[in-house]
């Protein structure tokens, strides 16, 4: 098994860490993972993305120019990564202020509105794990509860208290996508 | 854990005894952990931002005249200006770490991933005859596990050594394995171990002095002939290379760091089309390993050094393979990591490879 | 008596949605959008209450990125 | 009256400068950069001397200077834009240089080119934001620093022992024979940014007049890097920043 | 008249803006003479003894980027203290002039003549992949004329360029005819050769912008590029040596700077002795008279490269020369020069000659 | 009573300090540099700190300090004493960790590692030669150099519109929070090397008990750079230096 | 009365001859010598006056080069 | 013709200038020329040696480790430079503080007291010029008329009064040499 993803959005929308949260949980699944981040000053304001691989052995180079999978949430990403999914891959993208939608029919293409979601729940923080919940629908990559070891793994324990609020928030991501 | 941060936990678990280090992308992190780690309540461990890379090296190079572990970490216009220091730690012969995590230059540049600082680091970017061990990282295992090798390699010959990584492999996350944390030295085991150490004349011992100056040109000559007695011996001993699927292969890569890593997932893609490549994997960039290159060079029709450069370790591969095989470059840079597709093509043009 | 008359322009695409204006301005006359975001995603400042305005400039000087012009005119 | 009969050009009493140009800045929302920029144009612009101004940007956020406001740039290494401003003014010395310098550029690695351009009176003047912070590379200590506060390389807060105290730059730089005017000024009021724009008018008028080295420091705040709102931010360094670092003229000969 | 000396003069002839320099021996008579003939008075030059090497770079910089001729003057600790300001001068493509009186190294070392700073000069000391134009003299005539040459090629390619000179050279008198004394430029003049200058916005151009910062990959990447086909172009033009007695020659000396002195010294001596040595002397360092140097090689029995280091310029003679001839190295380091019959002693013995 | 009766050991009441041993120092006759050495090793010996003494050498005149005082040294590369010393200290906090830095060292190129390491109150003592000019290197104008003063690299004396002001380093030094003691003294007159020796011995007992950073300044004499006879120098030292560097504690916590 | 005497000794082979010592001795005891030089050159100083000395270590203190050695009895 | 000479001696001897005016009357006659010092901090009390060399063509190397003549002025350089004048050679030697003389019988050897003569003199600025006499004395490489016109013109033009001073040192140099 091997998942080549992408995930990319603007700087505030938790790309690094929905990025880092999949990446730890699969390592809680014994896999082998690379997370490799766009870094830089640019990624206030502007855009940032991430590559996550999970395989089940060695991974030899953690940039790539096709994936597997690509998640994107606002329209420059769109614009950048749509392309860049494999024939037969899936392309997730959140709907909220994308103007010209995905056109590619020979990947799979799934929408999902978790920023609208994000407003109504009034909890910006929640956005990238509805989407992530989204991603795991589609792609069962890892399992949820590896998801919840890992944040119990990431989050200082003073923050511990929000993993049921982010279970919840991946479980309306599962339910809220569509193709 | 990212590379940065498997540096800064390899360094605690090594013992070592200060960091002093200035911030820049893309290696602040190493600094950040450290301070976050707060290393000085469990170890004892030195940590401290300093107000420059000048005074930076120079307290490294302070910490080393002291026979202490010590390690400072920048990125290109950084190293660039810890030069001077740099061959003074050379010229005194006193064991230190230097990390470089690469970013793409000339100038202020960009702060992505880059491998142009290969020909300062190994050539030497300061001024006189000297050189640095080399290590080059292509995994945050590595990373981690270089810091190590990259301390036991100073101190057993008295050197400075540097880690040279790029922004890739400083910012990626992987998996890796921590090394059983181990004390840091007592000031008993650095005497016995580094008699030369500036700690104080205990027992009225003869006074220790640390110079790189040598006013008489004589003698000057004969502490530029021990250092490159040093530096044969180190070549002999110190070589390390990995290589891969080079039994068999038609074509050879040579590249190293977080290259290497891009130039498997071309084999691989490659292999599947049929076309053999092996991979030479340089680990110490100096000292070379210009004969085990000679050696996989023997069947390959040809070589391609893939480096995130315009072309500076090619002339070392050039220099080890003494003409027998066609060397050819292929680089990107100014921050560009080639994708694992257009390096294929890229070799396949250079050597009109048609699959 | 002359009352002063106040009002601004935002340039929306330029505005950070950084509040400070909201803050300066004496008069309470700016909001920011609540859900409405400009192409890079900021909720930008508007004149929520713009009869209030006396046109002091107070939010033009604090916005760090000169997206307010201020006009003013006395009505009599 | 109707809002749009108010907004005509007739009317107009404040708008962006022309010096700063239409590009994006690049800083974060509610950053005091914004402002100083804004300022340093304006004052260029009322001078009439945008055809001999010559900035010179240091490595810090405000790196991206020369691509917002409309004049002559050099991009300084880190710490060295006093240096330039150096040579681009005796080799010019009809044009008016002036350097524009974080805490980090201008009190940390570039303590000794800031102190030795101004102990020489080089006629530049320097344009100094003290954020407390180094912005740019993610919120790390700088010089000035307050002590207690939490910065990402003192997350437990800055340390007096551990760390070193803040460092008043400006005020060494007030005791040397070549600064003629030093001065720290905020921009976080609409006073405060009138005062600033005095400042810094005065500054490079001094630059032109040959009558040595000008330094204003403005007292700033780093929102992201001090994880506050803007708001909030300014609030705090009204409260905190202005103990260690008051404002007002240190030196005005 | 000193090389130290004449190079000042040729300075302020050239008609030079400025100066910026801190003292170091061997080389501080380039200030001092300045200092002492004060054209700030006669043609507006400044000379300005900056508070360190660092600054007078970044002043360097500062006056290049302003379109003025300028330049600085330091030796070997000196000159690696400036790497961060050459790898951005390099990266905003403006000229400049740097001077290196070489020391012996590393580290504070001596203060007397070595070449160990080759690879810094021609490699890179700097970050990034970048190039010097590296001039070496080897007469206090050529001290002088290379000045002038060196602003030549600076101006023409908008990129750095280096007098790599050595203590013998710097501190050695002979006779020199210095060029006539031109005016400096006017801001006129500037402002129509130089367009990209920072002289302010006269006539509301659009502004001028100096910068090594590029953030975006891309552009980053092309940049780099530009600097490449720089390169090209220069190596395709500029390369500049002297040959003397290669003709039928039997061994081939490659030698620059003051050590080709000493070199025609030995072959004066071995003639007599019925040894045939002819010499080529590269004269630009970057760019390597590769070409050149391969032909020369092509009826010779062997070559020795000469060099007052621990072999430098040697891997770029054996990469010239593709494995086609014999290359061996003899050099003195730390401050000390060979004496000619010393080195005919080690041409003997290397190629086992007996006579 | 004959000499041969008074020379006698029971009645020898000074005498080289051992730690100053036998090797023939490099300087000039006269230089100031020699009586420093003589007191830096009495005040060692009599503290019998021998056994943890660390001093850092400058490049300078002094570089070869590690030749004549038996104590361990490290050489620093131009200006970067504190920074050595910075971390020889720290690593080693039982140790008293001294720096010996010339005024160009000290107040040109090391300014930024003087200040700071000062700022941050390292708990080391600094011994600062202010000859007014760089000796090592043949006389050339330092930071400290006098207006109107001839060097090698002003010629004709040194102006401040060419070539800047005199810096007072230590009195920048004085203001910072790390240091705890920052003297001025001179040791041309027996009574003054008295006092300077008290102050060397002041500040090198700070530094062991982690007071802060202590700074002891030698106004002195380079009687080669100055081209003057020794007895002269010190005249024209006292005459002239003394206005712009007055003897005395500029701080004493 | 008892009456201080004094008396000095000078390491000829390490002085250099800067006569600071000979200005220090308030009791002019010192002087170069006229002609004679040590083996690097120096015309080292010496007691030209040696009655005089009280022993006060003027001369020693200001020594740069440490060679003096001072002795001092009190005579009855 | 080519001439290749040593100069050796304490560092405030004249060496340098010696050799230097030497070389300046060289360039008088239009000989090419080349003076290279020993340099550094250790000429301040420490030894100091030039090497110059005249000669009617281009001179290639300006360091030599044989020399034609050799002119010592001090013991130390006596050691160093008496085994490194060729046979058949001239090697001129100041008598002051001399106490083991040069013993080597194929080349000539001549003593000068010039020292002495500064002292009677009371000038000690004359001695370079005594020996500058001497040598030319013995070997006339260059005419007593070039070297006044080098005075000339490396002095600054107030010490030119010196310059008669200093043409009487020359004579004396030369009737002092003997062998
Ligand atoms: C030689 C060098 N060292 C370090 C850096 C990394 N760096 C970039 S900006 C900066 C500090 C910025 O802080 P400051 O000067 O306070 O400016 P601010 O961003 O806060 O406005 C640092 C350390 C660099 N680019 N070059
Ligand atoms: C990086 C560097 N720059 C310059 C020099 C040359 N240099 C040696 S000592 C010195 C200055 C000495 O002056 P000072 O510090 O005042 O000491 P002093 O000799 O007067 O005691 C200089 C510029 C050097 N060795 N290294
Ligand atoms: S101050 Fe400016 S940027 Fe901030 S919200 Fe108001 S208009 Fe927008
Ligand atoms: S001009 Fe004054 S009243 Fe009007 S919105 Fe701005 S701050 Fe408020
Ligand atoms: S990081 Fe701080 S200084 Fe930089 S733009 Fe953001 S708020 Fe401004
Ligand atoms: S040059 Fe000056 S400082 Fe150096 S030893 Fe001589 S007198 Fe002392
Ligand atoms: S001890 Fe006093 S009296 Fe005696 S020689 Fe010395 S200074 Fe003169
Ligand atoms: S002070 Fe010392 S060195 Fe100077 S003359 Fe007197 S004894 Fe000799
Ligand atoms: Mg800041
Ligand atoms: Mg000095």
């Amino acid at each position: 098994m091997k998942e080549e993803i992408v995930i990319a959005g603007f700087g505030g929308q938790g790309v690094l860490s929905m990025g880092k949260i999949l990446a730890y949980s699969g390592l809680m699944e014994d896999k082998e993972v690379t997370w490799m981040p766009s870094y830089g000053p640019e990624q206030r304001g502007g855009t940032a993305n991430v590559t996550v691989i999970l395989s089940d052995s060695r991974i030899s180079s953690p940039v790539l120019n096709t994936y597997d999978t690509a998640v994107v949430l606002n329209q420059q990403s769109l614009d950048k990564f749509e392309s860049k999914v494999k024939p037969g891959g899936v392309l997730i993208y959140d709907s909220y202020g994308i103007h010209t939608p995905p056109a590619r029919t020979d990947i799979r293409i799934y929408q999902i509105e978790a920023m609208e979601a994000t407003f109504e729940l009034k909890n910006a923080k929640a956005f990238n794990m509805i989407v992530l919940g989204a991603l795991l629908k589609v792609k069962p990559m890892v399992s949820i509860e590896s998801v919840i070891k890992a944040l119990k793994k990431t989050l200082p324990e003073r923050h511990h208290h929000l993993i049921p609020m982010n279970e919840e928030a991946l479980k309306m991501g599962m339910s809220l996508i569509k193709e | 854990m990212k590379g940065n941060e498997a540096l800064a936990h390899a360094a605690i678990r090594y013992g070592a005894d200060g960091y002093f280090g200035y911030p820049i992308t893309p290696q602040s992190e190493v600094l950040e952990v450290l301070e976050e780690q707060r290393p000085w309540e469990t170890t004892g461990m030195v940590v401290l931002q300093a107000e420059s890379e000048l005074a930076a090296i120079n307290m490294v190079y302070g910490g080393a005249a002291c026979g202490k572990v010590v390690f400072t970490s920048s990125s290109s216009p950084g190293i660039s200006l810890m030069q001077e220091g740099i061959s003074y730690i050379a010229a005194s012969e006193v064991p230190a770490l230097i990390v470089n995590v690469m970013r793409g230059g000339p100038g202020l540049g960009t702060i992505h991933p880059s491998q142009a600082d290969y020909f300062q680091a190994v050539k030497g970017g300061g001024h006189g005859d000297y050189h640095l061990i080399v290590l080059a990282p292509s995994s945050v295992q590595e990373m981690c596990d270089f810091m190590w090798l990259g301390w036991d390699l100073a101190f057993k010959y008295r050197t400075p050594a540097m880690l040279l990584a790029d922004g890739l492999v400083g910012q990626m996350m992987e998996k890796v394995v921590l090394p059983e944390p181990r004390p840091r030295r007592t000031e008993e085991q650095v005497r016995e171990q580094c008699p030369w150490a500036i700690n104080g004349r205990k027992g009225m011992r003869p006074r220790n002095v640390i110079t790189s100056l040598e006013l008489v040109d004589e003698i000057m000559e004969q502490n530029n002939l021990r250092f490159q007695r040093t530096y044969r011996e180190i070549e002999k001993n110190e070589v390390r290379y990995e290589t891969i699927d080079t039994e068999d292969c038609d074509y050879l890569f040579v590249a190293f760091g977080s290259m290497a890593r891009i130039c498997q997932k071309v084999m691989e893609v490659a292999r599947e089309e049929g076309i053999k490549i092996g991979l030479l994997r340089p680990i110490t960039l100096w000292p070379f390993p210009s004969q085990q290159i000679k050696e996989a060079a023997k069947n390959v029709k040809g070589i391609m050094v893939v480096e995130l450069s315009a072309g500076q370790m090619i002339e070392d591969v050039k220099l080890a393979v003494e003409c027998n095989v066609d060397v050819k470059h292929y680089g990107r840079f100014g921050g560009i990591v080639p994708t694992p597709e257009e390096v294929l093509d890229a070799l396949k043009k250079q050597f009109a490879i048609n699959k | 008596m002359a009352k002063i008359r106040g009002a601004v322009t935002v340039n929306t695409e330029r505005c950070k949605g950084c509040n400070l204006c909201v803050v300066a301005c004496p008069a309470k006359v700016l909001s920011l959008q609540p859900k409405e975001v400009n192409n890079r995603g900021y909720h930008f400042a508007y004149m929520s209450d713009p009869d209030k305005c006396v046109g002091c400039s107070s939010c033009a000087l604090v916005c760090p990125d000169a997206c307010i012009e201020v006009y003013r005119v006395k009505v009599d | 009256m109707d809002i749009q009969d108010i907004i005509k050009p007739e009317n107009r009493v404040y708008k962006k400068p022309e010096l700063l140009n239409d590009t994006h800045m690049h800083y974060c929302p509610g950053c005091s950069h914004g402002v100083v920029h804004k300022l340093v144009a304006e004052v260029i612009e009322e001078m009439g001397a945008a055809e001999i101004a010559i900035g010179i940007a240091p490595v810090g956020c405000a790196v991206f200077a020369y691509n917002y406001i409309d004049v002559d740039w050099i991009e300084a290494p880190h710490g060295r834009a006093p240096a330039l401003a150096t040579a681009a003014k005796r080799l010019q010395p009809d044009k008016l240089v002036f350097t524009y310098q974080g805490d980090g550029d201008m009190a940390a690695i570039g303590t000794a080119e800031s102190l030795h351009a101004a102990n020489r009176g080089e006629n530049i003047a320097m344009i100094f934001i003290n954020n407390a912070i180094y912005g740019m590379t993610g919120g790390q200590m700088a010089p000035t620093t307050l002590l207690g506060m939490k910065t990402s390389t003192t997350p437990y807060g800055r340390r007096a022992d551990l760390n070193g105290y803040p460092l008043a730059i400006t005020g060494l730089m007030a005791q040397l024979d070549g600064t003629c005017y030093v001065t720290r000024q905020s921009v976080e009021t609409p006073a405060a940014v009138r005062k600033a724009k005095v400042a810094i008018r005065k500054a490079f008028e001094n630059s032109l007049q040959g009558k040595g080295t000008s330094v204003v420091e403005i007292v700033s705040t780093c929102n992201s890097g001090w994880k506050m709102t803007p708001a909030d931010a300014n609030k705090w360094m009204e409260e905190n920043m202005f103990k260690k670092y008051p404002i007002g003229d240190l030196k005005n000969e």
